[in-house]
């Protein structure tokens, strides 16, 4: 019997909220030679991992459960959150179960925490992953098939195995798969917000940080469907995108207060990571060539915009206002960590695209335990009654 | 630098001002003598290369700080939070776009022209990049990155420098020869560089020279005179070498007559507490800042922030034979640049070496990449040199970020904690 | 008569000042603890008083422990004093408001609720003169130890008994206590030791238990402690008024310094220290000889201090006596995300409307102010054995507890200290620091000599 | 017409509104009426509050077409609707005040300054979030510390001649300090005086990020508070606001007549739509 929406509700949100990564521990056991890498927001090539038979475990922050008792010992109180519960989880030993850890170039925050990490877990793997910001395939281009052919390398050591070009493509065909189903997802909670509101569509995704891909696949392919076969009422809300979330995440109540204030979110940067790619890698032709190359290529030429990615020529903010059109929007809330240096310094350039296109934004700031909503209500709900009210008005 | 010499100061400071005045002011000129100017930051600046096509460098950081020690960021940082920046996020930034929205007005009081190119060399920091992408919404003119990768690895590998060789060659320079027209020419720039070396030499003597006891001088708050030159403008320049020279005899003298460092509000006369620092100084309060460490006869022999734009201490020098290569690995060898293990080392060597009593951190509330893992760095130091560290926090330029009493509160019990530590067992039991 | 010679050590808190006397062998003599209210010198003034009866006490222990008849009185005796001067101390002061309600409502501004005013003023002081007794049986329950929280939650109830929307509004009545009070507690009040010693006697007298033979020898006894001359030596002050104090700068000490140094003295094998006072909590490390090695407190915002749980008792109308215990009865958790102390207020009063148990939300607090400590001692290098709990909040069960286990939990077993005591750590470290700083001039001098 | 009834739930204190009105235009207010909670049971204090404003006016709860709640007012079983703070404070305050084109709302715990076009839709705010510094309860605590009433605090602010600003931001700290300047001898209308700057200080700052122009009216508990109301004044010009502030006698009851106020406007959407 198909699972219905509420129990795949409820697997995807014990997954995601599994800060001691019982589900990826439970994987490793089952072989002494398995291995687990963990990987920081926002992007890293995970492929890789994957081919290497690892199991790449996305590593976001603790949610609201995780208190914070030695993280606080780590960061100024004027550094986001996600850092101090990365420590925590790494010091209360919820992360003993990675054998290995990549800090992606995100912002200078993460970028010292691969330093921390190589201080207080002398014996863990650790890289950093540098990504490039020139994208001359010949120039960034070599850098980025340096990058990767040195975490392949590392990696082969750490498993002791050989990654094979077959395995990468397979690998890659499976991650193919698994941003195809999560646009998928996206496009049905565009088009019938109600059917799969954000705060479940949030959990599913977040269930794939430590989900193996194939099973991630399956929950996405179950959800969507019975999503789609589900009855549940028109609710006739606004709808909004949300931006600013790309790394640490919002805690599930802000989604939920956002949604009861009468905001759909349509589309949304949040869990950016596992997304960044936006179109399959592999030609629909099938697999041509070298992996490495076609991983190359797809960073340079299918990227996602991102605040941690420099704009070259382009125009900061487009791709924003676009998505706010492909997705009839009617306004952007940006939502940001506080103290994100990135995400922050990003809004008043969105806001000036945004603002030239005439599209209404405001914006507020959370952590990932923000406990109080009153606030977020009040400016989410006077949003929607703005935009209830004079729109039909 | 320029206005905000202290009340009582060396000759070499007053020197300092003037070159920095006349570098203002070409700058104020530029219009009227068609100087190009190239927006630039000073960790990984490549004034050299700018300088071989006679452009100059203007340094928006130094601009920021510059307003701090003129108690107008204050302002300019709101202004910037009017048009919607985050309290957040580095004020730098804010008190750039802050005074650019006030008209550019430098700290010579004099105008600051607008870019003739954005020259994103960015070490060290994401910072810088959001940065000049906001500037190029503002200014209608080139922009060029320079990616520099970061040592998370520990150190600097060939395939780093050479990506950023290959980026000097294919979008920076050409960049450069097409905003001013001129062609590259690689002679210029080893030229250029030769008379860095030079610079550089002195400049090392100078921040050593506080290894001595007393140290005759402070390489925090003094420091921060001494590297204007070389951080800015003036590498490659004859000027910098006479300001370097000048200042090496200067403190040649002060050792030979056992002198302590010169300070806003006298001379230090008892050096007590002999301390390493870590992050940068905070701007608005600098001289109220400054002066508490006076007042307790507390001098710092050694700092990190004099390190941002180069760490020729440890024996990096431009090199003329290999012009670009040099370049590349000055702009990866930059202290923002280092991982966290390499700057818990650096500041350990400097407890050692410079027969430290303690090392203090000034976290800035701004700056990420500084601040984040200061906390960490505070333990290994401890643990590694057996020093005591303390923790003060302020910030760079947002005077609302620092409490005089809370800091002075922390500073003197750090301090008095010095003192009893260095009590012999049994005195106080 | 030989007199005692003694050292003092001053903590001016931001809300409680302490002073602990020293005798010449370095043991405690005395203790006194008051609020501290806008007037400095007389908070200081009224704990060092305090602290002198204290020691009064310790010597009338003293003596009748050392005397065969009367020593197995000493626990009958005692208390009966002790309540006496309290209640003594307490008529007094609710003497001094009456007098101080009826000045403030002279004033103009509430000449439309004469002569009524006067008139309810005066019934609900009776009021309180009537059930003060009671409150002074030996052994019985006080909400706070300071006259302005007792004299506070009984004037609210019987106004709020008294008042009437129309004729005589609770604001009107609560606003003439708050003029009071101010006054009340700045006033050093005059109560005699003698006397009460006197009283309590006859009233033991009065009431069996004791004999006429046995009263005479407790008064005479009694009376060679009261007379005892205590020659203070030397003090030092520290705390966070100490600026603020009347002291030379040379008798002002660092309270990181003092709270090292205090918990050393009651507890020497502790490494690790946790102050939560009033409105700052300090993590601090000594070693083996007291000296700190690390330190971490809090500045800027009072979130987490006691204060805290002072808004949160206000809010309930209960005394900060009372949360503690009340916490330990939750059963479930409940997590608390507010940050600021004045927020905690109204989440509490969410939380309540939300149908939740007061028990838990009260346990849920704690462990919030609880985890703020913590971050505070992971910054400040961890908790190492022994760790001693030092200030305000370490009379609060509920507080020791949510530390115990947090402590548990991320270092694992820890010796926790805790001291009856543990409020005047820092004016015990003061007083060493008295003594220790009159030891080395004497040293000096004696070598000068 | 209709008849409807605004209610404004805050942290401190329930507000109730009863307005006859042609789709929220042409408004006439039949009955309004406010009650401190006051560690009661808000339900409770809602009940009270509603029915003896309707008690007043001869009027029952059935007499009502749409009943809106705003502030914390979701949980109101007896609403038609809810709408958000801002969006009532913003109507409420043009009705007390046409020309009024932004709003500070000072209330126990935040404070928020609204910009809105004539029509009295929301373009932009800034409000206070997670520190109590400079809200309500802070005022309340000190003024019950300096031992006056809150109708006393207005009059004797606006006697001083020297204020004394406290030092710190912190609600909490402030107490200490304040007890500090008793001590110093600092008179207390000096005190308030600079206290209600320094509170002043953070709402100008706040309408200056809202980006508020031309008239502004003060709504909320605080409106009542003379004292901060000049302050705000001398504030508003120091920093250079290009603003007007006004108040009205009726500003507490912005928001509940706010709500009132769009209530029937959307009982009569509904009424279009044949929802009604
Ligand atoms: N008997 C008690 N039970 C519970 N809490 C108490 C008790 N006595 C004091 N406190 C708490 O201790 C705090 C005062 O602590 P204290 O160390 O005196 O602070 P400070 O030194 O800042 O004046 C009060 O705010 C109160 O919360
Ligand atoms: N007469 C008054 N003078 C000054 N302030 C007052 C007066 N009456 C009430 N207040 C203040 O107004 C606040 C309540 O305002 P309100 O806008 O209703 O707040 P909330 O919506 O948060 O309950 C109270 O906290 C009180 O401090
Ligand atoms: S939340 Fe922002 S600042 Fe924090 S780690 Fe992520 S990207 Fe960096
Ligand atoms: S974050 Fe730090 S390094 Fe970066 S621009 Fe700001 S001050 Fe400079
Ligand atoms: S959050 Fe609360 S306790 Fe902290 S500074 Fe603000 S008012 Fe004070």
């Amino acid at each position: 019997m198909a699972s219905t929406v509420e129990e795949l509700v409820a697997r995807a949100e014990a997954l995601a909220l599994d800060v001691d990564l019982t589900g990826v521990a439970a994987w490793k056991e089952a072989d002494p030679a398995r291995r687990v890498v963990g990987y920081l927001p926002v992007f890293v090539p995970i492929e890789i991992i994957t081919a290497a038979g690892m199991h790449p475990v996305g590593i976001i922050g603790g949610t609201d459960q995780v208190e914070i008792i030695r993280g606080d010992a780590y960061f100024q109180s004027y550094i986001c959150h996600i850092p101090r519960s990365v420590v925590e989880l790494g010091l209360s030993g919820r992360l003993d179960v990675c054998d290995g850890f990549l800090f992606p170039s995100t912002c200078d925050v993460i970028r010292n925490m691969s330093g921390i990490w190589k201080l207080e877990f002398p014996d863990k793997y650790v890289k950093y992953v540098d990504v490039p910001q020139n994208f001359d395939p010949e120039i960034g281009g070599n850098w980025w098939r340096h990058e990767i052919t040195s975490l392949r390398a590392d990696l082969e050591k750490l498993g002791e195995i050989e990654i094979t070009d077959e395995s990468m493509w397979t690998a890659i065909a499976l991650h193919d798969e698994n941003r195809r189903l999560l646009r998928n997802l996206y496009d049905l909670r565009s088009e019938r917000p109600w059917l799969a509101p954000t705060s479940e569509v949030y959990l599913m995704q977040r269930a794939g940080l430590v989900l193996p891909v194939q099973e991630h696949n399956e929950l996405l392919r179950e959800y969507t469907e019975a999503a789609t076969n589900s009855d549940r009422p028109l609710m006739d809300n606004s709808r909004i995108v949300l931006a600013g979330a790309f790394c640490e995440q919002p805690p599930l109540g802000l989604l939920r207060t956002l949604e009861r204030a009468g905001c759909w979110i349509v589309d949304d940067d949040l869990l950016l990571g596992p997304r960044m790619i936006t179109e399959p890698i592999i030609d629909p032709e099938g697999p041509v060539g070298d992996p490495v190359d076609a991983l190359v290529k797809a960073f340079l030429d299918k990227a996602a915009a991102a605040s941690f990615i420099y704009i070259d020529e382009k125009v900061k903010g487009a791709e924003l206002a676009d998505m706010v059109d492909k997705r009839q929007a009617e306004g952007v809330i940006f939502a940001a960590p506080s103290f994100c240096d990135p995400a922050l310094l990003d809004r008043p350039m969105l806001a000036r695209a945004l603002d030239e296109r005439g599209i209404s934004h405001i914006s507020m700031k959370y952590s990932e335990n923000t406990g109080q909503f009153q606030t977020i209500r009040e400016q989410a709900g006077t949003f929607a009654d703005a935009l209830k009210l004079w729109s039909d008005a | 630098m320029t206005e905000t010499v202290p009340a009582q100061r060396d000759a070499s400071m007053a020197l300092q001002k003037k070159i920095l005045g006349e570098h203002y002011h070409a700058l104020a000129q530029a219009p009227e003598t068609g100087a190009k100017t190239a927006y630039t930051f000073v960790p990984g600046n490549l004034t050299e290369l700018i300088r071989s096509f006679d452009m100059l460098p203007v340094l928006p950081e130094i601009n920021a700080l510059q307003s701090g020690m003129r108690k107008q960021s204050g302002d300019f940082v709101r202004e910037a939070e009017k048009l919607g920046h985050s309290e957040d996020v580095c004020t730098y930034v804010k008190c750039d776009i802050g005074m650019l929205k006030g008209g550019n007005i430098g700290p010579t009081g004099e105008h600051i022209p607008d870019p003739d190119l954005l020259l994103l060399s960015y070490t060290g920091c994401f910072t810088f990049m959001k940065w000049f992408e906001l500037l190029k919404q503002e200014y209608d003119c080139e922009i060029a990155m320079l990616h520099v990768p970061y040592q998370g690895g520990g150190e600097i590998t060939q395939e780093m420098v050479d990506y950023i060789v290959r980026q000097l060659e294919e979008s920076v320079i050409p960049k450069l020869e097409k905003v001013t027209g001129k062609s590259f020419d690689e002679d210029a720039v080893s030229e250029r560089l030769a008379l860095s070396a030079q610079a550089e030499e002195d400049f090392v003597y100078v921040l050593e020279s506080a290894k001595h006891r007393p140290s005759p001088i402070d390489g925090y708050f003094g420091g921060v005179f001494y590297i204007g030159p070389i951080f800015s403008a003036f590498r490659g320049t004859q000027a910098g070498i006479d300001y370097y020279q000048a200042l090496r005899s200067e403190v040649d003298a002060r050792i030979a007559a056992g002198k302590g460092p010169v300070t806003p509000a006298g001379e230090v006369t008892d050096e007590r507490y002999r301390l390493v620092v870590e992050g940068p100084p905070n701007w608005t309060h600098f001289r109220e800042f400054w002066k508490m460490f006076y007042e307790e006869n507390a001098v710092c022999v050694a700092s990190t922030y004099t390190k941002v734009g180069g760490l020729y201490d440890r024996g990096f020098r431009h090199d003329p034979s290999k012009p670009l290569e040099s370049l590349a690995r000055y702009c990866l060898g930059c202290y923002t640049n280092l991982n966290l293990p390499q700057r818990v080392d650096l500041i350990s060597d400097y407890v050692r070496e410079y027969s430290a009593d303690g090392f203090l951190i000034n976290s800035v509330k701004s700056c990420n990449s500084f601040s984040a893992g200061q906390l960490v760095i505070l333990r290994e130091v401890e643990e590694r040199t057996g020093v005591p560290g303390g923790f003060i926090e302020s910030d760079l330029v947002d005077p609302r970020y620092f409490s005089a009493a809370n800091i002075k509160n922390r500073l003197e019990s750090y301090l008095q904690m010095i003192e009893q530590r260095r009590q012999p067992v049994g005195a106080t039991g | 008569m030989n007199g005692l010679d003694c050292w003092v050590g001053i903590d001016l808190g931001s809300t409680t000042t302490k002073a602990v006397i020293l005798d010449s062998e370095g043991a405690i003599l005395g203790r006194g603890i008051t609020n501290s209210r806008s007037n400095y010198d007389v908070a200081c003034a009224v704990a060092r008083a305090e602290a002198f009866v204290d020691a009064r006490f310790a010597l009338a222990r003293r003596t009748l422990e050392a005397d065969a008849e009367l020593a197995p009185r000493t626990e009958l005796l005692l208390p009966v004093i002790a309540a006496s001067f309290a209640e003594a101390k307490h008529g007094a002061a609710l003497d001094a408001l009456r007098a101080e309600l009826l000045v403030a409502a002279r004033n103009d501004f509430y000449k439309s609720w004469q002569p009524a005013l006067d008139r309810v003023l005066g019934e609900i002081v009776d009021e309180m003169e009537v059930r003060a007794p009671a409150l002074f049986v030996p052994g019985a329950e006080r909400k706070s130890d300071f006259f302005r929280d007792l004299a506070s939650s009984s004037f609210m109830q019987l106004s709020e008994e008294a008042a009437d929307p129309g004729t005589m509004p609770q604001d009107v009545l609560i606003g003439m206590f708050d003029k009071a009070i101010i006054k009340v507690e700045n006033q050093e009040l005059e109560v005699s030791f003698e006397e009460h010693v006197g009283q309590a006697l006859d009233r033991l007298l009065e009431a069996a238990g004791l004999e006429a033979g046995e009263r005479a020898r407790a008064a005479e006894l009694m009376e060679y402690a009261v007379g005892m001359p205590l020659q203070e030596r030397a003090h030092v002050g520290t705390g966070y008024g100490r600026a603020r104090l009347p002291f030379p700068k040379a008798s002002i000490r660092s309270e990181i310094l003092c709270h090292g140094l205090g918990a050393h003295a009651t507890f020497p094998s502790t490494r690790t220290v946790l102050d939560i006072g009033g409105q700052d909590t300090k993590a601090i490390q000594v070693d083996e000889r007291g000296i700190v090695t690390g330190f971490q407190m809090n500045d800027r915002c009072a979130a987490g201090c006691g204060r805290y749980l002072g808004y949160i008792a206000d809010e309930m109308n209960l005394g900060v006596h009372e949360l503690g215990p009340m916490a330990m009865k939750s059963t479930r958790k409940v997590k608390i995300n507010s940050t600021c102390t004045v927020f905690a207020g109204a989440e509490l009063r969410d939380r309540l409307n939300l149908g939740q148990q007061r028990e838990d939300i009260l346990a849920g607090l704690h462990r919030a102010i609880m985890l703020r400590a913590m971050s505070l001692l992971a910054r400040s290098g961890g908790v190492h054995d022994d760790f001693t709990f030092t200030g305000g909040v370490a009379r609060n069960p509920a507080a020791v507890r949510a530390l115990r286990e947090l402590v548990t939990e991320n270092y694992g077993e820890r010796k926790i200290n805790i001291s009856a005591a543990s409020i005047y750590t820092g004016a015990l470290g003061a007083a060493i620091f008295a003594r220790r700083a009159e030891d080395a001039d004497e040293s000096t001098e004696e070598a000068a000599a | 017409m209709t008849t409807t009834c605004g209610i404004d739930v805050g942290a401190s204190t329930v507000k109730c509104v009863i307005a006859r009105s042609d789709a929220g235009q042409n408004a006439e207010r039949l009955g309004q009426r406010f009650e401190r909670i006051r560690r009661r049971d808000i339900a409770a204090v809602v009940d009270e509050v509603v029915d003896t404003a309707l008690g007043e006016i001869d009027l029952t709860r059935d007499d009502l077409d749409y009943v809106a709640t705003t502030g914390e007012g979701e949980f109101v079983t007896f609403r038609t609707g809810h709408f958000y703070g801002m969006t009532t404070h913003a109507r409420g305050a043009v009705e007390l005040e046409p020309e009024a084109r932004g709003v500070l709302d000072v209330g126990g715990l935040h404070a928020r300054a609204i910009l809105m076009d004539e029509r009295s839709k929301v373009l932009g705010y800034r409000m206070t979030s997670q520190c109590a510094s400079g809200s309500g309860q802070f005022l309340e605590n000190i003024a019950r510390y300096l031992g006056c009433s809150l109708s006393e605090v207005g009059e004797l602010s606006r006697q001083s001649q020297e204020p004394e600003a406290p030092s710190g931001i912190c609600a909490v700290l402030a107490e200490t300090d304040v007890i500090n300047m008793v001590s110093r001898g600092i008179k207390t209308e000096d005190i308030l005086k600079g206290i209600h700057l320094s509170m002043a200080e953070r709402y100008a700052r706040l309408l200056r990020a809202a980006g508020v122009k031309g008239v502004i009216l003060m709504t909320g508990g605080l409106a009542m508070d003379t004292g901060l109301v000049a302050a705000l004044g001398e504030e508003i010009e120091r920093q250079g606001v290009p603003a007007e502030l006004r108040t009205h006698g009726d500003s507490i009851f912005a928001g509940a007549l706010g709500a009132a106020l769009w209530g029937a406007f959307r009982h009569e959407k509904l009424r279009e739509r044949g929802v009604a």
